[in-house]
């Protein structure tokens, strides 16, 4: 694209503009969750939208995540958008039933003959000591159940286009967005999320990873964070004279396998990288793909995830568990040759 | 608000219907199964969750809908269906697993999606009723007409997604009527062993909505408490909670035994079998004959009959069409 | 049932531990968290909910319970951990994230868990009603003396977990009490906008059980009502559901603008600090003078004090200590 | 062990035996869910215990699956060993927060200070039809999330040593059963999970995978389901004169994976089986966890597991869907050596 002129958005403006944009074009869009309103979301997220549109189509809701995600199916299915919010995906336990049972399902249950298109927006990820209840991703949980997409934007161009890719699309889509690439001072900031991003509408498909740095010698595949881990890592390994691919997954349902093999058939080596846990996730799941496909290595893969244990309170410790740039130059440089 | 003539004979012959359709996939259901009872065998397969004795609750409240107004449902949805017009054909193909079902076989007989006829359903208690709030929600916001009934079992009423859906259709005022079938069990479980309070309406006051609790597993009593809370509902004046005394005249799915019902209470629930009660009050209401009975009888098993033959004479989908309709 | 003077005097002394725990951590929290705050920096990290305003729910209720007895808690936990006995330098330590913190540093500040006093609590609204629920059935079934408080936000009573809780301590009556701190605001979210009564109190009905609601953010009130339905409790005679009207003089979290209150609202709560209140009435009713009070501030004072340098001196865990604890 | 005399039983009343066993040596011990009582579970595992123990110990509960399960966790850390049951695992989209966030989590937040000794028994699989919200099996959802063991037998006798472990563990156990496996006609019974059952207690250690069928030319992995499919592919694989060496993994938390790692060093080939959905699943983990040991591989490893599609209820398109033992042979012979 050519770019006019700078106008550098955090993950957070991104996706309010997102929603902004196709609520002024689209009646049948709006949004429901805690705090979305008059407070603009806990994380940002929804900032402005109250303002503009008011509290019939940005809409406060109880503490009720059943009864509103389960609304939002109910409403999708009777030719609405709405766009709703699990304020941090922790809380998913209090009402994934009515995500992944209804919202995910009535689609093939009704053999096509009833839409669910709703986007469901939750916050991921930890850094800042929020402690086991509030610092997860839970990337594979969602990515593991059939019938929804799931997408996880690292910047905010890819935020804002996806955001309204979401909103387009026919099908329920689960939008995380990591808390430390938002863009939210108070939860530390990932500069590399905040880019450049046009101010009219685009999408970015929903189901294509990106290369997002070319290179020869091993390919580095993450998501949200792990995307920027990886970026890091790779100029670590630069300086070591290690040419490093790195593949932002963006999609974690569809899941651009293809992007990931063709990537790992050039270098022949593989470090996934993943700030959900270590065990039956992404990671794990990414080598598989890789594997089962037959693609020639030169070193076992290696992965870079939370390891199992709750995400643990004080800093010491959650930074130690922490994926980390560091951790993926070792990964690399301990890697087992075949 | 006293049903028509028209309006009695409507429910007369779609309990009927019902109760025909149902005893009829009661026995194609055994096919197959005998003589070792295996759920996966048989024309049939699978959970099989009876309505019989229900079919005042459906009638009586569907008799005031038309196809823009939305039902959701349960895991024990066909009389319900049935009245809100949901495609026989279609349906029992569903329930047979044939590629002419609602879905191509896909969902089964706890999922019988419909949206010409806005009806639906989930496997999982509680459900039926976030989605009502949410569809009420929607014509509300589009300002379309139309109201959402929420059906649930008495056993439902004490899961968390009761207590949120009807809050929050309190809070936003919604078109919507939550309707309790009360069939007194849940599996196994009573209603007086799972249930804090006596009568479910009564939770109503938590919600800031109107609560009806109607005895007698009564069609008429039923049409008449429904239909104001139904009115009100299209007026703006929100939501109700109703809560309706039923029976389940069978077990709570095919090849229960029962043995925890207490002795002789399907018998003295048989003694109440709303299909004759109501026969006997159309004779007595409107001089209705034998005859007369006879013929909408026959009517109905027509009915029946045909949606059962087109759903045997269909064909099954191909096993690749599985990975088909996950997305759209 | 009045308090004694004793009692007064340990209501008014843990109402004035907690509010100085509370200013004291507000003032570390800040540190390292400017010029640019962030929730990453300083000696505490993390979320920080206070609990400013609302220590009389804590110290009516406490006042009638032992170690032995059953606290549940949420995110905003630290009056009440201080009214049930909490060890304080302990849980300053966890705050902190300590090795000598109640949990080594894993749990923090909305994670304080205590078995000496049998206090927990969790950070998922709604989820201190299931396990208060089982701590007292335990009770029963062990045949042990004890009953069970479970504290909630009135924002969480319209979260599923509350219907069903209620409902299974309703239908099986256990010793357990309900305590809703209803200091009307869900985050940014009125209780007017959430919920579909006026008081939550009134969803007793529903359960089965007797429901207050008490005004006034008054310790004495409190201790009398609560103290009623513990007895209850503890002799056999079920739950009870009480909401308190309470008061949030802080913002949700620290760092939360507080923009959505009304004009004037938090200056008006500032006047009916419960803390000056109960100072007065000890001064009416007991002769309390400026120097008693000195007295026992500096009592509290101090024991913020050692707890704080508690946590300060103490050192921080290693960090593969992380590992640790999954599994027992 | 030396069988004095043959005792055959069925998962269900293996369970039933393991619980009622521990009930009359500890009196903490109890049992809660829905139709556990007088009908002895709709499963068939509680069978007798109702009679024996009463209503007292073996507790109806509500259709409140948030309630019933937070309560066992409070019961837990109070002293108590409760054993609940969710009547389906599909189920726990209403409940989960309560397993994943606080019987999962709450030894972690407690610095290991309390605990929380309960059992979560749940049915998992399909195969006669009862569509999709009846008939998953999930491992992975419940395997991925840290602070709860999670396993699965596949016969009786592991049944009832399994349940006897998990009761006396002193952390939370998901005991996953597989309906198939049950032992209930009307379920479609597997044979081969009907085993010999001693009568007294013993305990079949967690974590520990079994090797089920020694082989030197492939390592077939499964759980529950798998574990039938893959002997009964082995024996087919064996009249085309190929030695299949079966592993039954048994617990997915702890995972084993040193069992599997040794087989594969000998197999050199791999196969993973599971009813559960393909991706970000058991199977990648089993790979993933294979390959990244750096193990010498003949061929690309495969994975026979459910497609990622939400169940269907029609036979024709569910019994194509499920894994069979044909698709484990067809995996080995269109394998891609390297
Ligand atoms: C969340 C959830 N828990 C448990 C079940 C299993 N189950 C299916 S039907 C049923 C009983 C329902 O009772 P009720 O709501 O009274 O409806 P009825 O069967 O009487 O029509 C139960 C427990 C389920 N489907 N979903
Ligand atoms: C299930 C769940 N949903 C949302 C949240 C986010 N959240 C944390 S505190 C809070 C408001 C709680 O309000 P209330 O219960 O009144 O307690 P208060 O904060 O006023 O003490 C919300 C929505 C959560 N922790 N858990
Ligand atoms: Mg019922
Ligand atoms: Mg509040």
């Amino acid at each position: 694209m050519s770019q006019v002129k700078e106008r550098k958005l955090t993950i957070a403006r991104a996706m309010a503009e997102a929603i902004a944009i196709e609520m002024r074009t689209d009646d049948k869009v709006f949004v429901m969750g805690e705090d979305i309103g008059e407070l603009g979301g806990v994380f940002g997220n929804t900032r402005g939208l109250y303002k503009e549109f008011g509290a019939e189509r940005v809409r406060d809701t109880p503490i009720s995540e059943t009864a509103f995600i389960g609304a939002a199916v109910g409403a999708a299915s009777d030719g609405m958008k709405p766009i709703v919010e699990l304020m941090f995906v922790d809380f998913f336990g209090v009402c994934f039933d009515a995500i992944y049972n209804m919202m995910a399902k009535n689609t093939y249950f009704a053999g096509g003959n009833v839409t669910v298109p709703m986007v469901l927006m939750t916050s991921t990820g930890g850094g800042y000591s929020d402690a086991g209840q509030h610092s997860q991703c839970v990337h594979a949980t969602f990515a593991h159940l059939p019938g929804m997409k799931v997408v996880a934007p690292s910047n905010a161009y890819d935020a804002k286009g996806m955001m309204i890719a979401s909103i387009r699309d026919n099908n329920p889509v689960v939008f995380m967005f990591h808390k430390a690439l938002q863009g939210m001072g108070w939860l530390g900031t990932e500069k590399d999320a905040i880019v450049h991003v046009p101010e009219e509408a685009y999408e970015v498909p929903l189901g294509k990873a990106a290369v997002v740095r070319e290179g020869t010698d091993v390919t580095i595949v993450g998501i949200t964070s792990g995307v920027h881990h990886g970026l890091k890592a790779a100029r670590e390994l630069e300086a070591q004279g290690v040419s490093a691919e790195v593949v932002d997954l963006r999609s974690l349902v569809p899941l651009d396998r293809d992007t990931v093999i063709e990537s790992v058939k050039k270098t022949g080596r593989l470090i996934v990288v993943d700030e959900d846990y270590h065990s039956y996730g992404m990671t794990g799941e990414i080598i598989a793909s890789v594997v089962e496909a037959g693609v020639a290595l030169k070193a076992a893969p290696a992965r870079v995830a939370y390891p199992d244990i709750p995400i643990p309170f004080t800093r010491p410790m959650e930074q130690w568990a922490l994926p980390s740039p560091e951790k993926i130059v070792s990964a690399f440089n301990t890697m087992k040759e075949i | 608000m006293k049903p028509s003539q028209e309006q009695e004979l409507w429910m007369y012959k779609h309990m009927l219907i019902s109760r025909f359709f149902e005893e009829t996939i009661e026995k194609i259901y055994m096919e197959g199964k005998s003589p070792a009872f295996n759920m996966a065998n048989g024309p049939i397969p699978g959970e099989m969750h009876l309505s019989n004795g229900q079919e005042p609750c459906a009638v009586g409240v569907c008799a005031h809908l038309t196809a823009e107004d939305i039902v959701t449902h349960t895991h024990r949805p066909h009389h319900v269906a049935i009245a809100k017009g949901v495609d026989l054909k279609a349906m029992a193909a569903e329930i047979f697993g044939k590629k002419t079902g609602l879905s191509g076989g896909r969902g089964g007989h706890m999922h019988i999606f419909d949206p010409k006829v806005n009806f639906s359903c989930s496997g999982i208690i509680g459900q039926s009723i976030g989605p009502a709030a949410g569809a009420a929600l929607s014509r509300v916001m589009q300002k379309k007409p139309g109201v959402a009934v929420a059906y649930l079992g008495e056993g439902a009423a004490n899961q968390g997604a009761f207590h949120e859906g009807l809050n929050l259709a309190g809070v936003w005022k919604l078109p919507v009527v939550f309707i309790i079938e009360d069939n007194s069990w849940g599996i196994s479980v009573s209603k007086r062993a799972s249930t804090a309070v006596e009568r479910n309406s009564d939770r109503a006051v938590a919600y800031g909505m109107p609560g009806e609790f109607i005895e007698g597993n009564d069609p008429i009593k039923i049409f008449e408490v429904v239909g104001k809370a139904i009115q009100r509902a299209r007026d703006g004046g929100g939501p109700t909670l109703i809560e309706i005394e039923t029976s389940r005249l069978a077990g709570h799915f095919m090849g229960d035994g029962e043995a925890y019902r207490p002795a002789g209470e399907k018998e003295a629930l048989q003694k109440i079998d709303p299909i004759p009660l109501m026969q006997q009050r159309l004779a007595k209401e409107y001089g209705f004959s034998d005859a007369d009975d006879a013929a909408i009888k026959a009517e109905a098993r027509a009915i029946v009959d045909e949606a059962i033959q087109f759903a045997r004479d269909s064909e099954y989908p191909a096993p690749e069409e599985a990975m088909e309709k996950v997305f759209v």
